[in-house]
């Protein structure tokens, strides 16, 4: 294992703490329990918390901010974080109007969320983002897996508590937004956890797993690396499958952490064209690090099926690390 | 069982699960997500440094403070499951009573159907439960038997539990999203119960 | 060789077409000659053009845009870009105020900006970047390489382009920038130039290049790999050397692009301690991959010894896909 | 030499380029950016699909055209320098009259003196330069050889230039940042400068 780290148990204390040094404008950093929290607290809204397992940085706390979430709880790596974060978070910024759980759909998160809600004395809601197409839902009791959408989930459901809407409205347009996604991954390496010390699977030269999940999981298949233009291809014809625009479309072409930009924008090119061709206009875009897998070589498409309320939330000022625009 | 023996109960399911890093570690990295060790060894060390402080303690209080311990230490699924498991535990009739074998099932009765509500799996869902409820049902089919009986029985429920879980598909956890590719792999939860019912039953007899 | 491509030669068309598509808001993007222009064009101000070897995205095309640059010339990976697209470049973004180079000092890079600058007909001036502190200047008549403050010095140069200030003023800033910042990188492993397809160097599994150049050239010393607090000691310290801030400092902590945030954030905090310790306030700082190696492990510490010119600069607006606030 | 002599020897150039992929791109990988070849070669494939619309050409046009694509096709350092020596070849006294031993030393000495001004460096810092210097001074110090002698005494030069620069450092090029580390590896744009000299020398002899 190569990493720029000092031993695997301090990984995540130091890196919130560097985050805290490097964004002390826009952020509060809690080591004990672990959350972070927008700074300055904000006042009379519905305050935003989401969460995670660590290794997908910047999700979550890297979109703490105004107009995106008022607190993460980071969690050890891929290891979902536990009530107690949940519960301290909450009171640090709960105003009264409500706390929103934003939830990626995996056991492990939906179970301590649904703990710390319980626990909680003010009033809550829980979204659940399940945006993942690789794995078909049919079969499975607990539904697809939350990826890369939960940032597009944030930031509109973000811009709309900046602009006063209630708990229930919230809750009800977060669900929109998700159910309005869907992603597809691929992964060309794995990642390694720093505290397993070893890659959590093996791909040989020349393969590559379709629907790869943001922890390593496996997805549809392990197949031959092709052409970007033909993984692409068959991505969004995975997520056709499943979101069906009509007209104008959100994308966010997301790297799994260690893929460079040069190749986040090529599969930006070959997904416009491929968007051309399907008369899908590209209204909005987002192409970077957002949702990530450690060192994972590897990229996922999502693409959101855009209302014009949501363009507009979209576009509302925010004011994070991770986004920052308007 | 008193506190003490609770205590070397979880010493002894530590050290076997120290002893099982690179299967229960494997298992992970197969169909989940390769942390299911770090998570439970986590567990089991918080446990073991919490010793020392709760020897003098009733064996509910015992079991509610490391349920309240581990909720906030392990994370990820199986922290909730667990520390469930034990918050029921705590609650269990004649907990604080010198215990019989019928205290034991209905110990494990109680912390397994926590799970159950927690989680809201059942067996054949290739889960801990596949472990943990046909080792509920064995030890209560067989509290007339002594200790020693016990605990042969009680191993050879977890362990066909366990190997049961290799040929099916997962409903719940991450292998739920791998479909067929699950089949011929131990779940890892699986594993981990196991590995601690056997290490505490060797512990006993 | 493992790349989300569809082959080697049409890798830089494609990836610059997908930056297009993504942030046809903020720049436009010719392939032929290969340039990329603020959108729309500037008016009555000088015009900043930086460009070199691509490879190392987002710079310079991620830093079109207001605020910042101009134009940019992308060259084939690794390898500086030509006179006629500089010249192309040049004519389009001229506003009659001139037009101020911004070169890393490399070779290659110096030879055909100095060609472009012969061709052009109207008035230019060139800022070289040399704050690589790895490789002493002493024995080599090039001087030193232009890395990671690059950024910086079009940040800073480009808020003044845009207050107006004219050519021989924003030459001296950027040559203050420059002479004020330090930089000093490691790789934990080597990138693959598409068009070779194999690793530029071997590192073997404990390994870590310190010093090492932006494109995989060798730096220092090659080493064992060490603890991230020891290493980002020592990178301090070879800046320091050279750099003597007294009070506030920006910082730049680099992805080399293959690293994950996380281990950029726990380098600004093993960063943020040091400097605490040597008395240095970090008044500003920048985490993230900005000037990439491909697809490289490792990282770059940049410090810059800042006036209040400069921080007042360096907080005025910004709009480019890599940069935005203000 | 007529226009189709130098797109023969072009031709043969490259040629010879292709057959040394594996030196010239592992000297610059070994203390460069690894893109020597690629670069050179870009150069040399650009020119061979000129060649059919240049054959009618004089000399001199041909330098000046294949000077000003090279310029903005191979781009790198060695890009400026290779299409100065053009620009500079074009020039030449005589180059479109019948070529002599003599016109080919001054047609070496300008492009080699385009190079110097372009990028300052001299014999002896570990460039393309250790071999054109000792090559354009062989040439004029054997104008009066047969073209068959000439050539051979060129080869000899260019490979006991190119040879040099083994056993020193850089100063100029990417090679003078690692200092002492650059010993051992002969300079890749010195290395395809002998390949070149050879093939073009082949050829005509
Ligand atoms: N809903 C559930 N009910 C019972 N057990 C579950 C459930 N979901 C997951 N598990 C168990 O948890 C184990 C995985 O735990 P762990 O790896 O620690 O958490 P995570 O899956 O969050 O990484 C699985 O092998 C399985 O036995
Ligand atoms: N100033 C210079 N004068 C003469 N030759 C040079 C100079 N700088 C570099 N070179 C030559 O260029 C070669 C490298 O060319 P190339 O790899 O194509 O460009 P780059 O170094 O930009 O990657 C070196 O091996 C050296 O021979
Ligand atoms: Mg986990
Ligand atoms: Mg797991
Ligand atoms: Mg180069
Ligand atoms: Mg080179």
């Amino acid at each position: 294992m190569k990493k720029l780290i000092n031993a695997p148990d301090t990984v995540l204390d130091q890196s919130l703490a560097g985050l805290g040094r490097a964004h002390g404008d826009l952020l509060s950093v809690h080591l004990s329990p672990r959350y972070v929290t927008r700074a300055p607290k904000a006042t009379g809204k519905v305050a935003l918390i989401s969460g995670g397992g660590s290794g997908h940085e910047p999700l979550h706390a890297g979109f703490v901010g105004k107009g995106m979430l008022d607190a993460a709880c980071p969690g050890e790596v891929f290891t979902s974080p536990t009530p107690d974060q949940m519960l301290a978070a909450a009171e640090a910024v709960d105003t009264g109007a409500g706390v929103l759980w934003i939830v990626k759909n995996y056991a492990g998160d939906v179970m301590n969320f649904e703990m710390a809600a319980e626990m909680f004395d003010g009033r809550s809601e829980t979204i659940l983002t399940n945006d993942d197409v690789a794995v078909e839902t049919s079969t499975h009791s607990q539904g697809r897996r939350g990826v890369a959408a939960t940032v597009i989930v944030e930031k509109i459901v973000g811009a709309a508590a900046e602009a006063g809407q209630d708990l229930t409205t919230l809750k009800a347009l977060g669900e929109r937004v998700n159910g309005r996604s869907g992603s597809m991954g691929v992964a060309l390496s794995s990642c390694t956890v720093p505290a397993a010390g070893k890659p959590t699977f093996e791909l040989s030269d020349n393969e590559m797993e379709f629907g790869v999940g943001i922890h390593g999981e496996p997805g549809r298949r392990r197949e031959t690396l092709r052409e970007a233009d033909a993984i692409v291809s068959d991505m969004l014809d995975a997520i056709l499958d499943d979101v069906k625009p009509s007209g104008h479309v959100l994308v966010l072409v997301n790297g799994m952490g260690g893929t460079p930009l040069m190749e986040l924008y090529l599969l930006m090119d070959a997904l416009a064209r491929r968007c051309d061709d399907e008369g899908l206009t590209i209204a909005r875009s987002l192409v970077g690090n957002y949702c990530t897998s450690l060192e994972m070589q590897g990229a996922s498409i999502t693409l959101t099926d855009l209302d014009d309320e949501m363009v507009s939330l979209w576009d509302a000022p925010v004011r994070t690390p991770a986004l920052h625009w308007g | 069982m008193s506190t003490q023996s609770i205590l070397a109960a979880a010493a002894a399911a530590r050290a076997a699960l120290y002893d099982h890093e690179a299967d229960i570690e494997g298992l992970d990295r197969a169909i989940g997500d390769g942390d299911h060790y770090i998570n439970i060894t986590r567990g089991a060390d918080t446990v073991a440094q919490m010793a020392e402080s709760l020897a003098d303690e009733p064996p509910s209080a015992v079991m509610k403070a490391i349920a309240m311990k581990l909720m906030s230490t392990i994370g990820g699924a199986s922290g909730p499951l667990i520390s469930s498991f034990f918050l029921a535990a705590a609650k269990t009739d004649g907990i604080d009573a010198p215990w019989t074998p019928a205290t034991v099932a209905q110990l494990v009765e109680d912390g397994t159907a926590a799970i159950q509500r927690r989680g809201k799996a059942d067996v054949g869902d290739k889960t801990m439960l596949d472990v943990l409820i046909p080792l509920a049902k064995a030890l209560r089919e067989n509290v007339d038997k002594t200790p020693a009986e016990l605990s042969a029985i009680a191993v050879s429920a977890a362990e066909a539990g366990k190997d049961a879980t290799r040929d099916i598909t997962a409903r719940f956890g991450r292998a739920a999203f791998l479909g067929e590719r699950a089949i011929g792999h131990i779940d890892p939860g699986a594993m981990s119960a196991f590995v601690i019912t056997r290490a505490i039953c060797k512990d006993i007899s």
